[in-house]
């Protein structure tokens, strides 16, 4: 294989190159690429609007039968937040800025009950089959041990002294730990992704590999 | 004491010139790290291998973006490549959200053009996107035809050979989904315990944990994770003596065990560098421990 | 008027917001999915106030003649480039991402390359930051240290080479000790964040319309 | 093909519980050997004849009619359909179908709900009423904004607050701004800048709002500039490069990453390393706590992000609702450990040959089930 000849892989690797660049550090090939990639991402987020929201939720539903008429009304809230754009009337974007946070506090309070609390409490209960083996209880314990800890850690409203500051402290142990395990495994796919790119430069653009 | 305090305050770059150097030194001289398959990829390995050109097709489901593209691509391509050699019939199925239609179409074109020998439309054919997800899913169950109607290309379904006498999922032998994503859980609620279809997973390394679960409980056929996964199945591959391709996988599997090596490596020479320049401020009386 | 409006609105929306989630009955049951919608709606006309401020961001750096101005040029010829070929390829073909259309190649040869090459840089700052941050100062650190070094070592081949069992302690640091916290940090999270909701349900917290 | 009336294969039907109407649930019991797939019919009252009605899992013996319509009454018939025969079954009589008032399944997120609400309410209420005595731990994170600013101040550089990657819902978000205005506050005393790039255009508009309004009660309205708080790019990695330039360029001498974040935090995070920032990150988001943990100077871990505002305004009301949270989660804790208490016993028990204990741990197991689905 030789090095490629398509304009496109020329100007994907020479992109490539330019924002690597950066971690030598500022230069004007870095800055080239940061505004290239501003516009472009710019003007697909406005098609990916036309192509993903405008036509299949405004345009389709409004205007073909069956008409949805319903849909005025945030048709209507989403114009209140150009009111921005003057002075006199820039108190208009509260109103669909209520709507918008109230109705999603209201979402988010069953779903985070159902299934982050409830889920994760049900998850934490001992269910006997684990304690097939030894191993298998010891972990059990240490996992509620963890939990334990770790939510003694975020109790905000006492002083930390005697038995309950030193599970605070054992908290901090077990949340380190779980940092340290999370970050170590996401090192792994991290790699990968620099690999790809490496790959692509070496094979696809050099031809060397 | 002056190396050390000067390794200490070492600057960035040099660490970014040794991960550079560790990644791209193996990928254009191979070493040859021993690569062991594990068991999640044995098994779905060998669900495929005992598949032949008499066997029902296996559906590869593209299920990821560019942002996953290096881990996933050579999985895809892998798996596409393993049933080619074998003659099972196979499905490239475009996705289920429209960035993934891409991806799919580079896959089947890479691989297929090492199989002249290989028919478009008798040894596989390729289908588009079609919006509604999980929608998707159940309908697939129902009638593959009129899920899709044409194929990428424009074909009706119902004029390619391959898929004369393949109504629905009870005519698929496995279902694989190449993912990036949750997607494999659509597959396992819509597709797998709704019509009982065996399903397969590939996925990043990073979501590989999540689906352990499933993989016990036996729901998944056999689960790739990471390149780590890819490889595995690349090698596999190989020792059945089947083509392999380039095994992208392979080859960066050595970058990714020496630069793990060297980030562990700078660990511990910075902490080494750490307690010897401490030891040596305390001797002269620089450090006072703070209250 | 100008507050007090907007606070009612919030109290009135996620109350009735939640008590659909119990009562499957129209029309609180198909009220969730509706309002997901109608925000998504919102969410449209909202990025245009985005481009809006973005556009004269640039317009005023290029009208200044500020260092660098003309970064800006190029930024609205990404811009257009891609707008123009993007709203070309909406009305050709049903899907934008079809592979052959122009805007697909726009996507595949620029987009996607800015993005996984600033994606990839993550390896470079994961080594940097774990040399840097991972020194046993204390005992806390030392935990950090020893888990991200143990899991990441036993999640590839060497690993296992080095020691056989490596590989299996790595999983259970990750799937027990790591467990716990874990899903105290969640609970945390969401106990917090539900809370939250309440009180901006209950107008207790307001920043949001100052 | 032949016909066979298998007496064991059975089909019964009911309305869908817990919905909004319009669906009959279909269940098939002892599905012959060698079926290969299950096809149901149904015919409406007063029709003669029977019309196709999708397929029935064989797997799950179990499938969802969407198609009826509320009140009318359906006759439902099953076909297994096997190599080179087909067994058929018929319900017993009508069903129709009818929406709910109350999904019961949810229940336990009910009960949950109502616990949880009235603890905060209560407490709430007492902090009204005795506003004394109300304490809060130190979060460093906080403490931190006063010496970061000042310092950046100090050296004539200015303050770069970043809002993460989310829209104004996302509850870490709301909680980027109290930290904001108490930046801003600080921000507009020392009489230095703050740069506020965003990834989400409501978020910018209600910055914008924000730091006017701490620059005002700072009694400096005029230095506030409303174009230090702009729109970037809703693309992640966009965002990303741009906010990097950004630090690069101006060269920020503090740095606030809060919000919800994704992937991208560690390079934002070791770019303002890199040119020697001091950070201060908070994020609700699990997954990227790590990265900020090792990277950022201070970092507000998860829930201490929803307890800032309270700990910033000391308000009682707020500090009132933290202990309420705080309250629930000792709840919670009694529960799990009850749970694992009474799990082993009963584990013991039954090896035992007791099983009592195990059905009413089963029963607890269940209740929560039921709720996280």
């Amino acid at each position: 294989m030789s090095i490629s000849t398509s304009i496109w892989v020329w100007m994907a690797a020479l992109l490539t190159l330019m924002v690597y660049s950066f971690l030598y550090k500022d230069n004007p090939f870095y800055r080239l690429a940061e505004h290239i990639f501003m516009g472009l991402s710019l003007g697909y987020t406005l098609t990916i609007l036309w192509y993903n929201y405008i036509i299949p939720r405004v345009y389709e539903p409004l205007f073909l039968p069956p008409h949805q008429w319903s849909l005025i009304f945030p048709i209507l809230l989403g114009m209140m937040t150009f009111g921005i754009f003057s002075k006199k009337y820039s108190w208009l974007i509260k109103y669909p800025l209520a709507f918008y946070v109230g109705g999603y506090a209201g979402l988010r309070i069953p779903l985070l009950l159902q299934s982050w609390i409830i889920r994760q409490v049900e998850a934490s209960f001992l269910t006997p089959d684990k304690f097939t083996s030894l191993m298998s209880s010891i972990n059990a314990i240490l996992i509620f041990a963890g939990l334990f800890a770790t939510l003694i850690y975020f109790y905000f409203s006492k002083k930390r002294e005697h038995g309950f500051g030193a599970a605070a402290q054992v908290g901090i142990v077990f949340i380190m730990v779980a940092f340290g395990a999370a970050f170590g495994y996401t090192v792994m796919a991290r790699i990968s992704l620099l690999i790809g790119r490496m790959q692509f430069l070496l094979h696809d653009w050099l031809g060397i590999m | 004491m002056g190396f050390w305090q000067r390794f200490l305050q070492l600057d960035r770059k040099w660490i970014f010139i040794g991960i550079a150097i560790v990644v791209i030194i193996p990928l254009i001289k191979p070493l040859g790290l021993p690569i062991k398959p594990t068991k999640p990829v044995i098994d779905l390995f060998t669900y495929i291998d005992t598949l032949g050109p008499e066997s029902d097709p296996v559906m590869v489901v593209t299920g990821f973006d560019p942002s996953t593209m290096p881990e996933l691509m050579p999985m895809e391509q892998a798996l596409l490549r393993h049933c080619l050699t074998k003659g099972i019939p196979v499905i490239s199925f475009g996705g289920l959200y429209p960035a993934y239609i891409g991806m799919a179409k580079m896959a089947i074109d890479e691989v297929s053009a090492d199989f002249p020998d290989k028919k478009y439309g008798e040894d596989y054919v390729f289908l588009g996107f079609i919006p509604g997800v999980s929608a998707v899913i159940l309908s697939i169950g129902i009638d593959i035809a009129t899920t899709f109607g044409n194929d990428y290309y424009g074909t009706p379904i119902d004029s390619l050979p391959m898929l004369r006498g393949v109504k629905n999922y009870s005519d698929i032998s496995l279902v694989v989904d190449v993912s990036g994503s949750s997607t494999p859980e659509y597959w396992l609620m819509y597709a797998q315990e709704r019509y009982g279809v065996n399903i397969g997973v590939a996925c990043t390394a990073v979501s590989a944990p999540a689906f352990y679960a499933f993989l016990q409980s036996g729901q998944f056929v056999g689960m790739l994770g990471g390149l780590k996964g890819a490889a595995e199945y690349e090698e596999l591959m190989a020792r059945k003596g089947y083509p392999t391709g380039r095994r992208p996988a392979t080859i960066g599997m050595d970058s990714q065990s020496l630069a793990h090596l060297l980030i562990i490596l700078l660990i511990i020479l910075g902490n080494a560098g750490y307690f010897i320049v401490r030891r040596g401020e305390r001797r002269q009386g620089i450090i006072r421990r703070k209250k | 008027m100008k507050k007090r409006v907007p606070l009612v609105i919030t109290f009135v929306t996620g109350f009735i917001v939640i008590i659909s989630f119990f009562i499957p009955h129209r029309p609180f049951g198909p009220l969730e999915t509706d309002t997901l919608i109608w925000y998504s709606i919102i969410l449209g006309f909202t990025l245009l106030i985005g481009v809006d401020s973005l556009v004269r961001l640039h317009v005023r750096q290029m009208r200044r003649r500020k260092a660098g101005w003309w970064y800006s040029i190029v930024f609205f010829a990404g811009f257009f480039y891609c707008l123009v070929i993007g709203i070309m390829s909406v009305i050709r073909t049903p899907n934008p991402f079809q592979p052959g259309t122009i805007f697909f190649y726009g996507y595949k040869t620029i987009l996607i390359p800015l993005q996984s090459t600033m994606f990839a840089l993550l390896a470079f700052f994961v080594a940097s930051a774990s040399y840097r941050a991972f020194r046993a100062r204390t005992l806390e650190a030392t935990l950090l240290l020893v888990a991200a070094v143990i899991v990441m070592i036993g999640r590839v081949p060497a690993g296992y080479k080095l020691w056989t069992r490596l590989p299996g302690i790595a999983n259970w640091i990750f799937n027990v000790l790591q467990m716990g916290a874990m899903r105290g940090i969640m609970i945390g999270v969401a106990l917090g964040a539900v809370a939250m909701s309440l009180r901006l349900i209950l107008g207790i917290e307001r920043t949001y319309l100052s | 093909m032949i016909l066979l009336l298998a007496l064991a294969f059975s089909i019964s039907a009911k309305d869908t519980p817990d919905d909004g109407g319009g669906s009959i649930t279909v269940n098939v019991y002892n599905i012959p050997e060698g079926t290969a797939r299950i096809e149901l019919s149904r015919l409406e009252k007063g029709d003669t004849l029977f019309k196709e009605a999708g397929l029935i899992s064989i797997f799950k013996g179990e499938c969802e009619d969407v198609s009826v319509i509320d009140g009318v009454e359906y006759l439902y018939r099953g076909k297994a359909i096997a190599k080179d025969t087909f067994y058929i079954a018929e319900i017993k009589g009508f069903v129709t179908s009818s929406p709910q008032w109350f999904n019961k399944s949810r229940t336990t997120v009910l009960i949950f709900l109502i616990l949880f609400g009235s603890v905060v309410l209560t407490y709430i209420q007492l902090a009204k009423k005795n506003p004394e005595g109300l304490f809060i731990r130190k979060l460093p994170a906080l403490d931190a904004i006063d010496e970061a600013v000042g310092r950046s101040t100090e050296m004539g550089k200015p303050v770069l607050f970043v809002p993460g990657l989310e829209a104004i819902t996302d509850a870490g978000t709301l909680a980027s701004l109290t930290i904001l205005e108490k930046v801003g506050k600080k921000v507009a005393e020392y009489g230095s800048r703050v740069i506020h790039p965003n990834f989400d255009p409501i978020v910018m508009t209600t910055a914008q709002e924000t730091l006017k309004t701490a620059f005002a009660e700072a009694g400096r309205p005029d230095a506030f500039n409303k174009d230090d708080v702009f729109y970037l790019t809703y693309e992640q990695f966009g965002f990303a490069a741009g906010v990097d330039g950004i630090m690069l360029r101006e060269r920020p001498g503090a740095i606030f990453l809060q919000g919800y974040f994704y992937a991208e935090s560690l390079i934002l995070a070791e770019t303002g390393y890199s040119i020697g920032a001091i950070q201060i990150a908070g994020t609700n988001a699990t997954t990227q706590l790590p990265f900020f943990v090792a990277a950022c100077d201070y970092v507000l871990l998860g829930e201490e992000m929803f307890a800032a505002s309270a700990y910033i305004s000391r308000e009682p009301r707020l500090l009132g609702s933290i202990k309420g949270s705080d309250l629930a989660k000792v709840v919670l804790l009694f529960m799990i450990g009850a749970g694992v208490i009474f799990g082993t016993i009963a584990g013991i028990a039954k090896q035992g040959g007791n099983p009592a204990y195990m059905q009413i741990f089963n029963k607890m197991l269940e209740f929560l089930a039921r709720g996280a689905k």
